[in-house]
């Protein structure tokens, strides 16, 4: 199958959506000539044209709100955040506004808006431009959460999140951007919801999404050596959660170790573990293991290594918890 | 004035509705009868009254909690009266109330509890009308207070930069709760921050039911084609910012001053003017109170939500194809 | 011991630190001559006068920031929300501002700020003035987080969150505003990080905290009838978290409900639950329970009610969790 | 002109510094050698050098994401180049970058990684010098782009009605990454949108170092006693929005034309005019040089941030007296 950078798996999800319902459109800085400040937007337009791709003022909170107007008119909203950590100036937009519209109004509007952002560290970019900032954003009815870990996925979802009739957040991690990954030239989608066992194991779950899949799989890697066997699960949807998924594998292995970039304390582990606390307790074997970054504004440049969680961290911790 | 009698008495009924409209809420609100805080335009009619007269048969209005003068003579009276008291007939099943009361039958846009965040949603619909080659505006009403939201600025700005067809409507009555206009800026005329977006911006009389229809209409004629503006209107808030707020804050003189010039006495007097008798102004006196009698009594026999249809997931989801969402 | 209301003890906080600080001042909207919107500063304007106390215009961004650069600058903020909701448009200040500054100048600058915000239900407000805000806050690094149940620790807490150099959001809850309990004369402060027993218990720890402390001691006598012993703990603040007492606490009983107004998907009872999974594991006799709102946003009204976790919800919870 | 040709000679040591220091980051940038993004102010020497010379000894600036000409004059050219290259002898011990620099000592508020939230941020900093009764102000820089965000709106508001010192000192290069200014607004002079706040706002050439001193010297005396105005200083942004940036998106021609304006070339041949030699300029060159490749020199030798520096939670914590913090 051929290989697409995950930027390219975004982009064609983008055009394939808006190729088919002209009530597409995609707004943000920069997303029009310049395609995304990532390229995620690359050639959509010059293809669609400065009706259904044009740029924003830097106005995070007005040209989302616009979207949320755009929506209610009938209208299907992509709107780039051209990074993730933006959003704050966009809180209300995102989750206060777009996803209680439709309760709010008697089920008579909704606001099928997308908000894409891309989020995550890995370029040394400091406090303010190197944030997960999905954890924000759990605690509001309404909304959709969704964070893909490979091309395949990101281009399944984003899709789908296109077609959904909620307000839907679409968090793209930088780091994968350049990644590459099978991507079939054929349509399809992915439903919201359903989550993915990347690694089949017996001994441990190793829950991760994004950026720390990767470092997850690593880390089986290493134990495996040991054999110790990991079972890694991507939820790939934080909102809807595939909590069956993950009982199923809780059932097998027994026990949890939880993996995010974003700080440990209020992070999406949380969520997560309390879902198994609640719902699976009789199979856990051991306590719960969360792994975020530490409780820092991440620095600049090369020590922000030293705050994020990676494949050492957890190998130490899967071994601690067979121990 | 290029308006018959009739016509003039068609304004001033509506006037008088939106002000028993009120004094209705205000009546159960003494009462203790009602659930709710309560944000009344008394003073404020002839300012509403006129832009609800001159939105044209496409065009959407997005009101502020202040509203309900204008509502009173937009909106099916029951139905949102129903609305009001929170039943379930009501325009959004009762989950609204008047702080976020919509309707797509009565291009009704949401008003919207965070001020300011409204104006960028108005602008964004005014785009999508003109996407879809509709020949329609959107009138956006707010506040004086609400105008120092950062919200308000990048909206605007964003509309004007789209040309969308879209009025802002500024309703300056004056205060923001507790805080007077000349202590939220420095400027004496809201409508000059137009100037700041390269759109026009006007102000008027807001006191003046025919100024405020003629002044809308023109720049909804404008809009439609693409030209954004700001109108705003001087009014004055009667009441306190809420029915509860005791208003010690405002200077019991000026207040008085304010309210000696009266909309509904003002046209009033223009009608006399013309022949109008007090038998006439009677007679639409009781007319009003009639149908608004009827809309508080429909309401009041109207259901309130059950659990099931306050607990309907349906209502917060509009897809859900699997995975837990709870 | 006199009575006094809650918000009389806010605002008595706010006076004593103001005659105590002269670089103390309070801004917000409609804080002077009106006295905030639940009086939780009355009296204040005509004491300090307006250099101290004054009106904001209806800006929450700008004003919580001008805030942040006056914190920089020395001075000791207290900035009011006048409904914790409105946050929403503040969130960059309150989370991504404030209590990054320090970290991001290498400890040069600090944010010595306090943001005020009365949440929570109770009025019928529907969806946009009734929200408790505190999960959307949990995963920055550097804010802390003070939720009070009583006018004693409200007054306590708020002392000690003007006196410390960090930025803390400080939040009121609404329908508590106007209840009365004991609170000295004298001079008293109460460190943040203490949770405290309101009830001493063996059969199963409950965690509250606001208004729901009051459901949960009804729940309490309810299930002393029926021969149930639950303690409960009011941790009083999130961050920092009292672990310790919550461990003791599970060590006792080996059962755990916690609750919480806001909704239960993302709130805190998710980074409570997951503190205990991981660290009290060994002492857990059974899956730790979450109580809280219906995953809606609030209606208007007396409808509020059936989405809201109560008395009832906890007893239940907690028979279920005994059987 | 008012200056003699050494004052002059002075300024354009100046640009100079400004300009060879980001060439000197260019070339670390082209080497691979740096981390981070690099947002350079080639061309826009003359107004940030300006604003620099502008400040009196009490007063604070806010600088922007592209101000390293104006901070290679202001700074201590050692510890900004350790900052730079991250290093724990830097400004902020490496953790800030230029991406948020600050320093008390050199009274430089901290850029800030929002665009526009900074803005209000300086306006409550300007607030407290005024109430310590400092004799001081506030320059806060930003960009064309950044003045469409809701919080410049705000944050100029206040400023207004507070009588805050301050100069909001807006750098017009004509673009936000690829959008040009003439799409952020329909405006033509975003001076004006001191008329919005009911300040005094001025346009001025921005590529001239003298022009643009000395107004900012007259805004800063008037701001030092509580009125606030805001500048807009025209100028060209030379280089991509960042150091990679290819740029497709800007038309050659505008591009190649706005650069024939160099504000170094400028100021060049008016020291011509006043008999300045080949000669004098080249040591200017030579001296400046020096004094770069030292600083970088001292900042490559510098040491990286350890583990423990990094993880220090009394950085992130000025108060932590019990319970978990983490
Ligand atoms: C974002 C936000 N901030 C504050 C409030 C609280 N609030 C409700 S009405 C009001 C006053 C608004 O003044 P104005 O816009 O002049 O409208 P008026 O009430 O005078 O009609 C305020 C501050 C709110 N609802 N939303
Ligand atoms: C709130 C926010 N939105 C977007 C960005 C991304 N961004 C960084 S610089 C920039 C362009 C800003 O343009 P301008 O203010 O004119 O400054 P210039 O880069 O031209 O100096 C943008 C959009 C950001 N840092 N913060
Ligand atoms: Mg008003
Ligand atoms: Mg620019």
């Amino acid at each position: 199958m051929r290989e697409i950078a995950f930027s390219q798996a975004i982009m064609e999800a983008q055009m394939e959506e808006m190729q088919r319902d002209s009530n597409v459109f995609l707004i943000g800085e920069d997303v029009a000539k310049m395609g995304s400040a990532f390229g995620q937007s690359a050639g959509l337009y010059e293809k669609f044209g400065s009706k259904r791709v044009f740029n924003m003022p830097v106005a995070e909170s007005g040209y989302v709100n616009f979207g949320v107007g755009a929506a209610m008119a009938g209208k299907r909203p992509i709107v780039e955040m051209q990074f993730a950590d933006f959003i704050v100036l966009a809180f209300d937009a995102v989750g206060n506004q777009g996803p209680k519209q439709r309760y709010m109004s008697g089920g008579e509007l909704s606001v099928p808006m997308t908000v894409r952002a891309p989020q995550g560290a890995g370029f040394g970019a400091a406090a303010q431009h190197s944030q997960c900032v999905e954890a924000w954003f759990m605690n509001f009815p309404g909304l959709k959460i969704v964070m893909p870990s490979t091309p395949y996925d990101g281009k399944g979802l984003l899709k789908t999140a296109i077609r959904d009739n909620d307000t839907v957040l679409f968090l793209e991690h930088k780091a994968l951007l350049s990644i590459k990954g099978e991507v079939p030239e054929e349509e399809y989608t992915i439903p919201l919801g359903e989550g993915k066992i990347v690694r089949d194991g017996t001994d441990v779950t190793i829950i991760a999404l994004q950026a720390q899949v990767y470092q997850a799989l690593e880390a089986a890697e290493e134990l495996a050596k040991e054999g110790i066997s990991a079972e890694i699960i991507d939820p790939r949807t934080l909102i809807p959660l595939d909590k069956k998924l993950i009982g199923e594998s809780v059932k097998k292995t027994g026990r949890v170790v939880i993996v995010h970039e974003a700080p440990k304390r209020g992070g999406f582990g949380s969520e997560i573990s309390a879902v198994i606390a609640e719902n699976f307790f009789d199979s856990l074997r051991a306590p719960i293991i969360r792994i975020g970054a530490a409780n820092i504004p991440l620095p600049f440049g090369m020590p922000e290594q030293y705050c994020l969680p990676n494949k050492n961290s957890i190998v130490q911790s899967v071994k601690e918890l067979l121990k | 004035m290029n308006y018959s009698k009739n016509e003039l008495l068609g304004f001033y009924e509506q006037l008088v509705q939106g002000r028993r409209y009120e004094e209705k809420i205000l009546g159960y609100v003494n009462e203790g009868k009602l659930q709710g805080f309560f944000h009344l335009g008394i003073g404020q009619e002839a300012a509403q009254v006129g832009v609800v007269n001159a939105l044209g048969h496409n065009d959407y209005l997005v009101p502020t909690h202040r509203f309900h003068p204008g509502l009173a003579n937009k909106l099916d009276l029951k139905t949102l009266t129903a609305e009001l008291l929170g039943r379930s007939n009501g325009y959004n099943k009762g989950k609204a109330f008047t702080f976020h009361i919509s309707s797509k039958k009565e291009r009704l846009l949401p008003v919207n509890g965070m001020l300011g965040a409204g104006i960028p949603e108005a602008v964004g619909y005014a785009w999508a009308l003109k996407m879809d080659e509709k020949d329609a505006a959107v009138v956006c009403v707010l506040g004086d207070g609400t105008t120092s939201e950062g919200n308000v600025h990048e909206g605007m700005n964003i509309a004007a930069i789209l040309d969308a067809p879209i009025v802002f409507f500024i309703e300056n009555n004056g205060w923001a709760i507790s805080n007077p206009v000349s202590e939220q800026t420095k400027i004496e005329d809201l409508s000059t921050r137009a100037i700041a977006y390269g759109m026009p911006g006007v102000t008027i009389d807001g006191n003046d039911v025919i100024t405020v229809k003629e002044t809308l209409e023109k720049a909804l004629a404008e809009a439609r084609k693409g030209r954004p503006s700001i109108v705003e209107a001087k009014t004055y808030r009667w009441r306190g910012h809420f029915e509860g707020d005791p208003g010690f804050y405002r200077d019991p003189q000026e207040h008085e001053e304010a309210m000696k010039d009266d909309c509904i006495k003002r046209l009033e007097k223009i009608l006399y003017g013309q022949g109008a008798t007090d038998k006439e102004l009677a007679e639409i006196e009781v007319r009003v109170q009639q149908r608004i009698d009827e809309a508080f009594a429909y309401a009041e026999k109207s259901p309130l939500p059950t659990v099931e249809e306050t607990l309907d997931y349906d209502q917060v989801y509009a897809t859900n194809l699997g995975g837990d969402l709870l």
